[in-house]
């Protein structure tokens, strides 16, 4: 058994190099702590680096990773790119980072900041999604903003018929996924608008359930929506897509207000996909290890009920952002900021152990 | 992640040894279509397929119609089941899509609530003094003409291929809804993308082509069939499949559900004589064939013992296209000598010169 | 060959068909109250009407029928409005109901 | 008498159909039935689902609960889980045995339905057979349904079919002591006691009419 000096009980790592992952290393690196980033890609950003504007205001996601990106390089936090970590083992009071068979890190805390994967579409199989080349998610209609994808209808088609399906993967038990995913509604609004100024002539349809415009002006974006760029919202969901005439789509849904079920052909379907766990922790008694999520595998269990990041059963175990569970960018910043704070006091607490 | 999607969707099929359980529409609208998947099952390719004669309807289209209640029905299940025991099988082999949907119903309810299976087996021992164990292989006869569609298109002379031009003819297909929709795993290919028919028809040569209302139920309604005032149900629904499928010209239906593989024939000829309207564009109707009358006529079965005469929607001009030789003569002829001949539609055409 | 009789006729598709282009009267009325598109079905403005309580009146109902080119059922149910604009008081989203109603009654060509 | 209510919740069928509807419409949306009729699968579900006991009397009576035509589309799409379609056969079997389907005459053809295939199940031991489909009721069966029922044995006989002989294969003559077992599950299991309740049905309908 190696002693416990093998690790410096001040250091903390920090799983995931996104958001979540920076925000927290930058709070803690100004608050004196000496903090590293394993990141699994070859870049920092996690998601952010796939959007191309946010709501509710239209920043550039780009604008915002520069600036976060910037803050880590000027305090100069130690990246560990293209680093995968599988599992923990507790060493003393800390831990050590494992790939496979090899040690990759040591650190005396823990900060799980993997973030969220997105819901696999395809796996609501009646919306044909890896079938159907019109059907995009919410994620590939991004990367057409960004030129990174063409629209999937031709040139020739300037009023094209386009639709958003909320809750593609979000309050379904079908899918294993019972939870509201929360950012989608606002993201459809937003995305519905940007397509309507990228073709004016456009028709643009919002399928939702409920609108759940939790975030501050996210309701008057929904209005705006509604009113000055003529987005249509219609109160069902959509029950399947198939191939219409041509390139078209042809979806089925029911118009639950007037209660008539209705038909549409569509130039383009997107998919609000929800959010879901990037893996599954298998907590042992001395390692973690971070497993392939089954049907129906929940977020990442913190301890208490009020933003804690404590994971539970693992002292010096943290979890920070939307690996716990869906939230927005102000929200993940704001808990990582928390999450923080917490594993100070944690480390502050060990120190007046050990003192006394 | 789990896998979930729908080409993930494959099942085990047994290759052989298999109890029968035959259809009420089937035997009664196409009576050559069992026939000749028996002969297909044994003698093309030597298979056990065990018969009793003591096995009954399911009852599943009185229980639809909301006329059996459910531990009846259960019930007469296990008494299909107790005839398998008995006769040393455990593979179940259903001619019936609205069976086959109950039997799945009725395993996964004895698997979800032991209690109602136990309520089963004393019902039927008090009954009828019988006792029996589950299948361990459930199976649709598409599900068996599926799996076993290499071995079939080897032995075919034919392919789903246009013999003039050699252009793939162009298949739609109708699954029927108990088939995978109750049960997506029950089926290949699952609820949404069920391959049953589609890889049958690919295995022969044809062109699959989806289109806008292939998941629609074909309108069969149980009750709304069964009362005549309420069969607008039926016919509406079905048309909206044809005004589906028309723009995409298929060659052909094929289906898997005897229910199915009837209406799409019968309500092709009402809905000509009501509105003058039929879907391939001369008027003639789109044949439509169940699989085992596909494999039959593949394999080089005459299309009259197979009793294709009996479809309101006439085949000579598909088999003209297979090239598949037919006696034109032997079409209306019986056991007992030559018969007369149907009288002709108004307006859908059955007579080509 | 006489038709034969069969004892039951088929009927249309019920489903709303979306993809039709808006009529060029709803275009007209929601041009002319562009306040309209910002309803979003709370029903609060079916709650308090006065005419409601007697007659099948609500407007967001209309609403929703003027989207799916119902006109002539627009236009009658909008006769009913007594324009007491209690609705207009009430709706969260500022539309304005009377406007909107009285263009949705000019639906219905008058009674001579 | 125990409340409507609480007669469905002892139907399996009701418990698996319905637990909890968050009215997204994903059923009505494929629904055959909603394609034809004034009739919605969500709003079954929602009114069911209020429990009031007025609302559920009115649904038994009423004509929506027989316009389901059983296909569960609505089984492979809810997000919840629950089956429409279930709920219907829940609510129709409720309805029968407590005697309100008279009240609606679409319940009122579950007299006939029964009288014809019910009563097929246990004379035949087939829900349906060729000498039921008779061309008088069945003009949707044209011309060359006509014909096959003339030829009778001998098409059926050239396509492999027993029709109606005595032994084994399609359409064969089911043996008296088969028909008997039929009879007495029927009897064990309730069949028998279910169509006693819908001829019941049948007989307040006439005495309604004779006074």
């Amino acid at each position: 058994m190696r002693s416990s000096e093998y690790i410096n009980k001040d250091e903390v790592a920090i799983i995931g190099g996104g958001p979540a992952g920076m925000q927290t290393a930058l709070v803690l690196s100004a608050r004196g702590f000496s903090v590293r980033i394993y990141e699994q890609k070859e870049q920092l950003g996690g998601h952010l680096k796939g959007w191309h504007h946010l709501f509710p205001h239209g920043v550039a996601a780009s604008d915002l990773l520069g600036a976060l990106k910037e803050q880590v390089l000027a305090r100069a936090i130690p990246l560990h790119l293209g680093q995968t970590v599988d599992h923990l083992q507790k060493v003393g009071e800390g831990w050590e980072l494992w790939q496979g068979e090899t040690v990759v890190g040591r650190a005396g805390v823990v900060v799980l900041a993997n973030g969220f994967a997105l819901f696999d579409a395809r796996r609501k199989e009646e919306y044909g999604y890896g079938l159907y080349p019109s059907v995009l998610t919410s994620a590939d209609l991004e990367a057409v903003f960004r030129k990174e994808r063409p629209w999937p209808f031709g040139p020739d088609c300037a009023a094209p018929q386009i639709g958003f399906v909320h809750c593609v993967g979000s309050r379904d038990l079908k899918c294993g996924s019972p939870h509201c995913s929360k950012l989608c509604c606002v993201t459809a609004v937003k995305q519905a608008m940007a397509v309507k100024a990228f073709f004016p002539e456009a028709q643009v349809y919002c399928f939702y359930m409920d609108l759940r415009m939790h975030g501050l002006e996210y309701e008057e974006l929904y209005r705006k929506a509604q009113v000055d760029y003529g987005v249509r919202f219609i109160r069902g969901r959509l029950s399947e897509a198939a191939p219409g005439q041509g390139k078209r789509l042809h979806v089925k849904a029911e118009d639950t207000l007037q209660g008539r079920p209705l038909h549409l052909q569509l130039d383009m379907l997107v998919l609000m996909s929800g959010m879901v766990p990037t893996f599954v922790l298998e907590q042992q008694e001395r390692a973690v290890f971070f497993k392939e999520p089954v049907f129906g595998s929940g977020f990442v269990p913190v301890q208490g009920f009020l933003a804690a990041g404590s994971v539970v059963q693992q002292k010096g175990l943290f979890a920070s952002g939307a690996c716990k569970g869906p939230a927005t960018l102000p929200e993940v910043f704001a808990d990582a900021a928390a999450v923080a704070c917490e594993v100070e006091q944690y480390l502050k607490s060990l120190k007046a152990v050990a003192h006394a | 992640m789990t896998p979930l999607l729908w080409k993930d969707y494959q099942k085990e099929v047994p290759d052989n040894h298999y109890f029968f359980v035959r259809s009420c529409i089937r035997q009664t609208f196409f009576p050559g279509a069992e026939a000749a998947l028996l002969d297909i099952l044994r003698n093309s390719l030597g298979l056990d397929i065990f018969e009793d004669r003591r096995h009954t309807t399911c009852t599943g289209i009185a229980y639809h119609c909301d006329l059996v209640p459910l531990e009846t029905i259960m019930t007469v299940i296990a008494r299909q089941l107790s005839l398998m025991t008995e006769a040393g099988y455990r593979h179940l082999l259903v001619s019936c899509v609205t069976s086959f949907g109950i039997y799945l119903e009725m395993l996964d309810m004895w698997q979800h609530h032991p209690e109602m299976l136990e309520q089963t087996r004393e019902a039927l021992w008090k009954s009828t003094r019988r006792t029996f164990e589950l299948p361990t292989a459930l199976v649709h006869t598409s599900d068996l003409i599926y799996h076993l569609r290499k071995p079939i298109a080897d032995r075919s002379p034919h392919r789903l291929v246009d013999k003039s031009t050699q252009r793939a003819l162009r298949v739609v297909d109708h699954v029927g809804c108990h088939y995978a929709k109750i049960f997506p795993a029950g089926g290949f290919g699952g609820a949404e993308f069920p391959s049953v028919l589609s890889g049958l028809a690919e295995t022969f040569g044809g062109e699959m082509v989806d289109y806008p209302e292939r998941r629609h139920c074909c309108g069969f309604g149980f009750r709304h069939y069964m009362l005549q005032e309420n069969r607008g149900y039926s016919v509406s629904n079905s048309r909206i499949k044809f005004e589906s499928m028309e723009a995409f010209a298929p060659d052909l239906i094929l289906t898997n559900c005897p229910g199915c593989n009837m209406f799409l024939d019968r309500w092709q000829y009402t809905l000509a004589e009501m509105s003058g309207k039929t879907y391939d564009g001369e008027g003639k109707g789109i044949p439509v064939l169940s699989h085992e009358e596909l494999a039959a006529l593949m394999l080089g079965r005459d299309p009259w013992t197979l009793g294709l005469q009996m479809h309101q929607v006439q085949l000579e001009p598909l088999l003209d296209k297979i090239g598949i030789a037919y006696q034109a003569r032997q079409k209306y002829s019986m056991v007992e000598g030559v018969a007369g001949v149907p009288r002709e539609p108004g307006v859908l055409k059955v007579s080509f010169e | 060959m006489p038709k034969p009789d069969f004892g039951f006729s088929f009927a249309p598709n019920r489903a709303l068909e979306l993809s039709v282009p808006l009529l060029p009267e709803v275009q007209a009325v929601l041009e002319a109250e562009p306040s309209i598109r910002a309803c979003m079905a709370c029903g609060q403005c079916a709650a308090v009407c006065t005419a409601g309580v007697f007659t099948p009146l609500a407007f967001y109902r209309l609403v929703l029928q003027l989207w799916a080119g119902e006109v002539e059922v627009v236009g009658q149910r909008a006769q009913h409005c007594m324009l007491c604009g209690k609705c207009q008081m009430t709706c969260p989203r500022g539309v304005n109901i009377r406007n909107a109603l009285l263009l949705m009654a000019a639906l219905l060509p008058p009674k001579p | 008498m125990a409340s409507l209510l609480s007669q469905l919740k002892d139907d399996i069928r009701f418990s698996e159909g319905l637990s909890a509807c968050m009215n997204c419409g994903i059923c009505t949306a494929v629904c055959p039935a909603a394609a034809y009729f004034d009739y919605d699968p969500r709003r079954i579900c929602q009114l069911v689902q209020t429990g009031e006991e007025q609302e559920l009397e009115k649904l038994l009576k009423g004509e929506e609960i027989w316009m389901c035509g059983q296909c569960l589309s609505c089984k492979a799409r809810c997000p919840r889980g629950n089956v429409p379609g279930y709920l219907i056969q829940s609510l129709r079997k409720l309805s029968q045995q407590s005697g309100l389907f008279i009240h609606s005459s679409e319940g009122r053809k579950q007299i006939r339905l029964k009288r014809r295939i019910g009563h097929s199940i246990l004379e035949t031991g087939y829900c349906v057979h060729p000498l039921m489909v008779e061309p008088e009721t069945h003009p949707e069966q044209g011309p060359v349904w006509i014909w096959a029922l003339e030829q009778g044995a001998d098409l059926y006989r050239r396509c492999g079919s027993n029709y109606y002989g005595e032994g084994e294969g399609g359409l064969r003559k089911m043996a008296p002591g088969v028909l008997n077992e039929l009879e007495a599950i029927f009897e064990e299991t309730g069949g028998l006691r279910f169509w006693e309740a819908i001829e019941r049905g049948a007989e307040e309908l006439k005495l309604n009419q004779e006074s």
